[in-house]
């Protein structure tokens, strides 16, 4: 695949919107509540689903009497789980790259027994959610109770019970991976670090729940699904193959999504029964998840147990690498990513950023009676920086280096590329050491330090963590597509100008209030040469969008953007030769600037955009008879020379310890990344700073806590803590910018940047300001209770 | 004392005033203001995200004062005055703030954006000269999960700032 | 979550045994527990209301006596459901032991909660178990200063 | 979660509320701010029978200095305490607790009445109440009676308020200049539950610290007034910086787990608080 590196002409158009921070326009109906979610749609006929869920983590059913609940006022139906699985295929959440991982099959609701606390077991379609509520409390299960496998670590035991039959054991995958001589290695490093870092479940906590409107016409035998969600194709392909329908007759729409991060873009059993319902009673079904079935069932994540080591020479040099990684991810691997990556993205990333010659990890994937565990906003990265950025900071306190000189030893330097690292991610064009500088002086790192070490003197103990990081972006089929998901790593624009000169545009990618839908406009604006406001962007609708892959792993911009961009190319020189014909002039002399034909030479307005179009459209037979204007125009794009687009950046944490009380207060949060070009530099750095509070967040607060009964034990909002206006501080970005050469754009993607590295740069941060009293913590969410235990004052 | 007192079970007539519209509808004893507002009235601007008054997402104005709608009955808002996100944008009442959000970006998937506007109203009406710290804590009851906030505060420390100017002169 | 003491009562390990296995005293001790009825031997089926706090829901429960040894050793086993609020279980065993002046009961108790009740209470676990334990043995002693 | 289904009466006046009270016995619950209570009806985790709604009683609004007393009406929100210039001037530790009380729009709806009521171990205005030793004012078929703070409150979520009365109002002993008060707590997000919170007030006419009260919440099943710890300290006094181990507390305080602290950490936390308190006074 030849380099797009020469060809960066978007970059150097007139009137360009790129770099530019241009409010969102779309953002102006949200402002005044005007919005378009899901749970605000109401159709004729339409029924509301109340689910009835286990109060169990792992029960057998032993009957289900729904007599008197089919009898209460309006109630349509009532249905079982086993009675809707004679309407629907099972999936199973495996991939074939992850080689060995198994899982059982899986229903949309719950057939034989229960296998997580919350999943649900019987359906009522009600006329209104209060109603079904109403009915769902007379429903009579009979249970019978069976052993709960809730911890991880005793999952895998002889003694344990296998939760599922069909299975041989707890074990949904491993994987082992080991390059260098690492027990060499260690035996000659002067420093040998250890440490357990447990990593506690949390999860997304969109602000608007999980949200789904089925429509099943019967007279046509066609779907339409409008679903809060970040994959619209994905969802399609799922919709019809489970229920035995051509995919053609499956429409998903998503307009507006209230959050996503990960959380909306896997198959719900809930909402797949919401649809299967329409489908069975012909009539349109809604299902909002209310917030306490949303911390049952939305996906947790980062349930992680590592045992770890670094060596390090003398001189600060990591000489090896070498973890043991946990993580339990509930009864079922997910469908259809599977909820192995974040474990395989661990084993892939850990120490990414560092020259590493000796490396060994292995990883082991268990089942347990939880609730569902799958990728959310940066799988496995946080994991991932929280071993290698903890370990280094332990290797410079012991060697007594300064944390910003040990990564400065290590990061591969910036002339190194293109390389790969040691277990093989190939990084195209990295700046670790300019961002490193870069974050330096940001922070005035200096003054900071000095800060410290006065405010130590008179009691007051803060402390500065660093964290490197990289990230994976613009997935290629290497993600999900080779392992046999029909999932979209390629994403597709498609461009039509209208008789008034202005372009509508189609993108696969969706909008969940990252900026989409501007950033595509200011590509698609700047590549043909109008103006945004003449730019109309329509995603989340499989009906009329390209096939794409939605909106996952950072990818909207670099991908459906570089669609966007060479859309636009050529959108604008198939307008321009019919421009040349107009003018009767070489169409390679003319651009358009500002929704006007101008001389190329010049920049002389000879015509504008709507006399073109005008004369396409109404007055063709003045063009020679051999002339077609071609107004429509569809480009696709997919990353064919790299695997990923490896971003990097470096965060850093200043904070202040009670050391009395063990309560943080977080002062200041400064990011460096480097996502390549920048579109709208205000969309990135809010980009950066949402992902920042959702890595700080699970930094300090957020826990899914179960106990030994697999029972969540905090699933309100009131239990479940997220870190509020005021736990935050204000946090500082700043970018360094190296283009990635696959694509004319150079656009990599930046969402989740600022997750991956937030909740070690706290970590690291605590763990320097308890350096005074040799106390450390390395399990997170950083409690208070933690610190406590750490500084001695109580006993563990 | 009195044996007469009502007691009102199932649907009851209820007649207030939103967004300035005197409205009359029939509802349940038991169906909440946030409720109310979006499946009697269409007024879907607020967001039901939590229905335990925790998120933020269902803010009004009731007499003038932000309240969490899922923990108020509509009937309690019978005889009262309703103003929701939509009323306030088109009465112009958050002009300033909503200008000052589209400019900052101080949203993105806008779900909470209503709570936080009326949230960010008061805010300012009460507290005109609110620092950072003040307008953090003033939100402290406001989830959003897409910002980090910080977009939010500085939003909202210009609109502070530029009605301060306004006053001034 | 598991709680254990122990209290003196100015009785016999046999008169306690007694009123530990009467239904109708069962039924005053058990708190909240507004209907006990006799199912066979060993198994009682009782209503509880449960009120603490913003929690007010009523448990169709089933009593299990176990006397382990009698009249010293002496098992309560408490399950119940509460429609799409989930589940509640306790047991208290009970030892009994002759003292000067009466009885030394000694008692360890668990209770586990579950589903909606589990999500949503968890906060108040231990200060609820602490005060059923409490009303329980408040009200065993009520009952023997009454007799 | 949508409520179930309920009835609902909404009396104007005190005389019709406690009409329905003696009505309807225990099938009733009143809903004043309704700031806790809505949110377990939403969650279906309270099934009353019927509401009764005493938001439309003018009478139980209101703040007013009463026979040396400061009387603040039951359904008075907080957010009129929290701004309200007689509160600070002679409640002062209202105003200081205020603002740590949930959020704006919440502080709004809620009231004084239902926060004393509904006695939640871990609020901060039952033990403020302690502090000041206030008393509860509630009304019952035969009368008004009166109950002091300690008393009111008796177990987790239970107070000597009987099924049949109304907490009309509270009533607090006035502030004067000798007074001083503290308040602390220790919340891991602003507006939660504390994991520990102290209401202090004390006596400074003498060169003695005097009516030292320590009331701690979120400590127990109720308010605690740590009565020794107070005295001890009282007695140490004015060498109390050097001498003050507090290791009495661990005996007055009895708290339980919970998801964001242990038993032992809110003992620990409970005594910081308290040495906290008194260097605010002494500096």
């Amino acid at each position: 695949m030849s380099s797009h590196s020469e060809n960066r002409w978007v970059l150097d158009r007139p009137n360009s919107y790129i770099g530019r921070s241009v409010p969102r326009p779309n953002a102006k109906r949200l402002l005044e509540g005007r919005g378009h979610f899901v749970d605000d749609i109401v159709l004729p006929r339409m029924l509301n689903v109340v689910f009835v869920r286990s109060p169990y983590a792992h029960a057998r059913i032993l009957s289900i009497d729904t007599t008197a609940a089919q009898s209460y006022p309006g109630i349509v139906a009532v249905v079982t789980g086993a009675q809707l699985a004679e309407r629907h295929e099972p999936w199973v959440g495996v991939l074939k790259h992850l080689q060995g991982i198994v899982s059982p099959p899986q229903y949309a609701m719950a057939v034989e027994k229960a296998c997580w606390q919350g999943e649900a077991v019987v359906a009522i379609l009600a006329k209104t959610r209060a109603e079904g509520e109403d009915a769902a409390e007379s429903v009579q299960i009979r249970w019978q109770e069976l052993p709960v496998v809730a911890d991880a670590k005793t999952a895998l035991d002889p003694d344990t019970p296998v939760i599922h039959d069909s299975l041989e054991n707890n074990l949904c995958w491993e994987r082992n991976f080991a390059a260098g001589d690492v027990d060499q290695a260690f035996e000659t490093a002067a420093v040998v670090v250890e440490e357990t870092f447990d990593i506690g479940r949390h999860t997304g906590v969109t602000v608007e729940p999980r949200s789904i409107v089925a429509d099943y016409q019967p007279g046509e035998g066609k779907l339409t699904v409008y679903q809060s969600t970040q994959a619209p194709h994905m969802m399609q392909n799922v919709f019809a193959k489970h229920l035995g329908m051509n995919e053609g007759d499956v429409r998903v729409v998503t307009k507006d999504v209230g959050g996503s991060f990960g959380i909306k873009v896997h198959v719900y059993a809930d909402e797949f029964a919401a649809v299967a319902l329409s489908k069975m009673f012909q009539r349109p079904v809604k299902f909002i998840a209310d917030r306490l079935e949303s911390f049952v069932t939305d996906i947790h994540a980062r349930e992680h147990l590592v045992k770890a080591r670094m060596g390090v020479s003398k001189d600060g040099k990591i000489q090896a690498l070498e973890f043991d990684d946990l993580t339990g991810i509930g009864p079922y691997s997910m469908y259809p990513r599977t909820s192995g990556i974040e474990a395989n993205q661990i084993v892939n990333l850990t120490g990414g950023a560092y020259r590493i010659e000796n490396y060994k990890a292995a990883t082991k994937v268990v089942f347990q009676n939880k609730n569902v565990m799958c990728q959310y906003r940066a799988v496995g990265h946080p994991v991932a920086c929280l071993i290698a950025e903890g370990l280094i900071d332990e290797a410079a306190r012991q060697l007594q280096m300064d944390p910003v000189d040990i990564r400065r030893t290590n990061l591969y330097p910036d002339d190194s590329y293109p390389c790969k690292s040691i277990t093989g991610m190939a990084f195209e064009n990295l700046s670790h050491i300019q961002s490193l500088d870069k974050l330096i002086d940001m922070m005035d790192y200096d003054s900071l330090r000095q800060e410290q070490s006065e405010l130590r003197k008179q009691g007051i103990y803060r402390g500065i963590g660093l964290a490197t990081f990289i990230e994976v972006t613009n997935p290629s089929p290497m993600f999900y597509g080779v392992g046999g998901a029909a999932i979209s790593a390629q994403d597709g624009c498609t461009l039509r100008l209208d008789a008034k000169g202005n372009v509508f545009c189609a993108t696969g990618v969706t909008e969940q209030g990252q900026g989409t839908e501007t950033v595509i406009a200011q590509i698609v604006a700047t590549s043909v040469g109008v103006a945004m406001e003449n730019v109309r962007v329509i995603t989340g609708d499989t009906e009329v969008t390209p096939y794409g892959g939605g909106t996952w792993a950072s990818r909207g911009c670099g991908i459906a953007g570089e669609a966007a961009g060479q859309a636009g190319r050529v959108l604008r020189e198939n307008i321009l030769d019919v421009a040349g014909v107009i003018l009767q002039t070489e169409s390679t002399a003319l651009d358009i600037q500002n929704g006007n034909i101008v001389d190329g030479a010049d920049g002389d307005v000879l015509t504008t955009l709507e006399e073109v179009a005008r004369v396409a459209y109404y007055r063709p037979d003045t063009f020679p008879e051999d002339f077609q204007s071609e107004l429509v125009v569809t480009r696709h794009y997919v990353p064919r020379d790299y695997p990923f687009a490896f971003t990097n950046g470096i965060q850093a944490s200043y904070l202040e310890v009670d050391n009395e009380t063990g309560l943080i207060k977080l002062l200041k949060h400064w990011c460096v990344e480097d996502c390549g070009t920048i579109i709208n530099p205000q969309l990135v750095d809010e980009q950066i700073r949402g992902g920042i509070v959702q890595g700080l967040g699970a930094a300090l607060f957020e826990h899914c806590i179960y106990d030994a009964e697999g029972q969540l034990q905090n699933g309100t909002m009131a239990d479940y803590l997220v870190p509020m206006a005021t736990e935050l501080p204000d946090i500082d970005c700043a970018h360094v910018v190296s283009m990635t050469r696959s694509s004319e754009l150079g656009a990599k993607g930046a969402g989740e940047a600022g997750t991956a590295g937030a909740p070690a740069a706290v970590m690291n941060a605590l763990n320097d300001a308890l350096t005074p009293f040799n106390a450390r913590v390395t399990a997170v969410p950083l409690t208070p209770q933690k610190i406590l235990e750490a500084l001695g004052t109580l006993s563990p | 004392m009195s044996d007469s007192l009502a007691v009102l079970k199932g649907d009851n007539n209820i007649s207030l005033t939103v967004n300035g519209e005197s409205i009359s509808e029939r509802v349940p004893v038991r169906r909440n203001l946030a409720d109310f507002l979006r499946l009697d009235l269409g007024l879907t601007g607020t967001h039901v995200g939590c229905e335990h008054g925790v998120c933020g997402a269902c803010t009004v104005r009731l007499d003038d004062k932000i309240v969490r709608s899922c923990l108020i009955l509509a009937i309690q808002a019978d005889g009262k005055r309703v103003d929701t996100i939509e009323g306030l944008s088109d009465d112009g009442h958050l002009e300033d703030l909503q200008a000052a959000f589209h400019a900052r970006n101080g949203l993105q998937c806008g779900f909470c954006t209503p709570g936080i506007l009326l949230t960010a109203a008061e805010l300012i009406e009460t507290h005109p000269d609110a620092d950072r710290e003040k307008i953090r804590e003033f939100l402290s009851g406001n989830y959003c999960r897409c910002t980090g906030y910080h977009a939010i505060v500085d939003a909202i420390e210009s609109v502070v700032h530029s009605r301060q100017k306004k006053r001034a002169i | 979550m598991e709680l254990s003491g122990e209290i003196e009562l100015e009785a016999t390990p046999d008169e306690i045994w007694h009123v530990l296995n009467d239904p109708v005293a069962l039924q005053r001790c058990i708190p909240g527990c507004t209907a006990l009825e006799k199912r066979d031997t060993n198994t009682f089926l009782a209503t509880i209301q449960i009120k603490i706090g913003p929690v007010n829901t009523q448990f169709s429960t089933v009593l299990t006596v176990i006397p382990v040894a009698p009249p010293t050793h002496y098992s309560l086993t408490g399950e119940g459901q509460s429609g799409i609020s989930g589940f509640a279980k306790g047991t208290v065993n009970i030892e009994l032991k002759a003292n000067a002046t009466g009885t030394v009961l000694g008692y360890t108790s668990q209770v586990r909660i579950g589903g909606k009740v589990a999500q949503v209470g968890s906060r108040l676990l231990t200060a609820t178990a602490k005060k059923w334990v409490r009303q329980f043995f408040d009200s065993l002693e009520t009952v023997f200063n009454e007799n | 979660m949508k409520a179930a289904a309920f009835n609902y009466m909404q009396p104007k006046t005190v005389d019709e509320a406690l009409g329905c009270l003696e009505q309807l016995g225990s099938d009733a619950t009143i809903l004043a701010g309704g700031q806790s209570l809505m949110a377990s009806l939403n969650m279906r985790l309270s099934n009353p029978a019927v509401l009764i709604d005493i938001n439309a009683i003018d009478e139980l609004n209101g703040i007013s200095v009463v026979e040396g007393r400061l009387r603040i009406g039951a359904m008075t929100r907080l957010a009129e305490l929290e701004y309200s210039p007689l509160v600070s001037q002679h409640a002062p530790l209202i105003t200081m607790v205020m603002p740590h009380i949930a959020h704006p729009a919440i502080r709004n709806r809620g009231t004084i009445g239902g926060s004393i009521a509904f006695a939640d171990p871990a609020a901060e205005l039952p033990a403020c109440l302690v502090a000041l030793n206030g008393q509860v004012v509630a009304q019952g078929p035969n009368g008004e009676r009166r109950i002091v703070a300690t008393e009111f409150f008796q177990d987790l979520f239970e107070t000597a308020l009987t099924d049949n009365e109304l907490l009309t109002a509270i009533e607090i002993p006035m502030a004067n200049e000798n007074q001083r008060f503290g308040f602390r707590e220790l919340a891991r997000r602003h507006g939660d539950y504390a994991m520990v919170g102290l209401c202090a007030s004390s006596d400074w006419s003498s060169d003695n610290l005097t009516e030292l009260r320590l009331a701690y919440f979120n400590v127990g099943p109720r308010p605690v007034l740590a009565e020794q710890t107070a005295s001890d300290i009282c007695r140490i006094w004015p060498q109390v910086r050097n001498e003050m181990s507090l290791d009495q507390l661990e005996s007055e305080l009895d708290p339980a787990d919970d998801l964001n602290a242990s038993s032992a950490m809110r003992v620990h936390l409970a005594k910081v608080l308290t040495r906290r308190v008194i260097e605010e006074w002494l500096s």
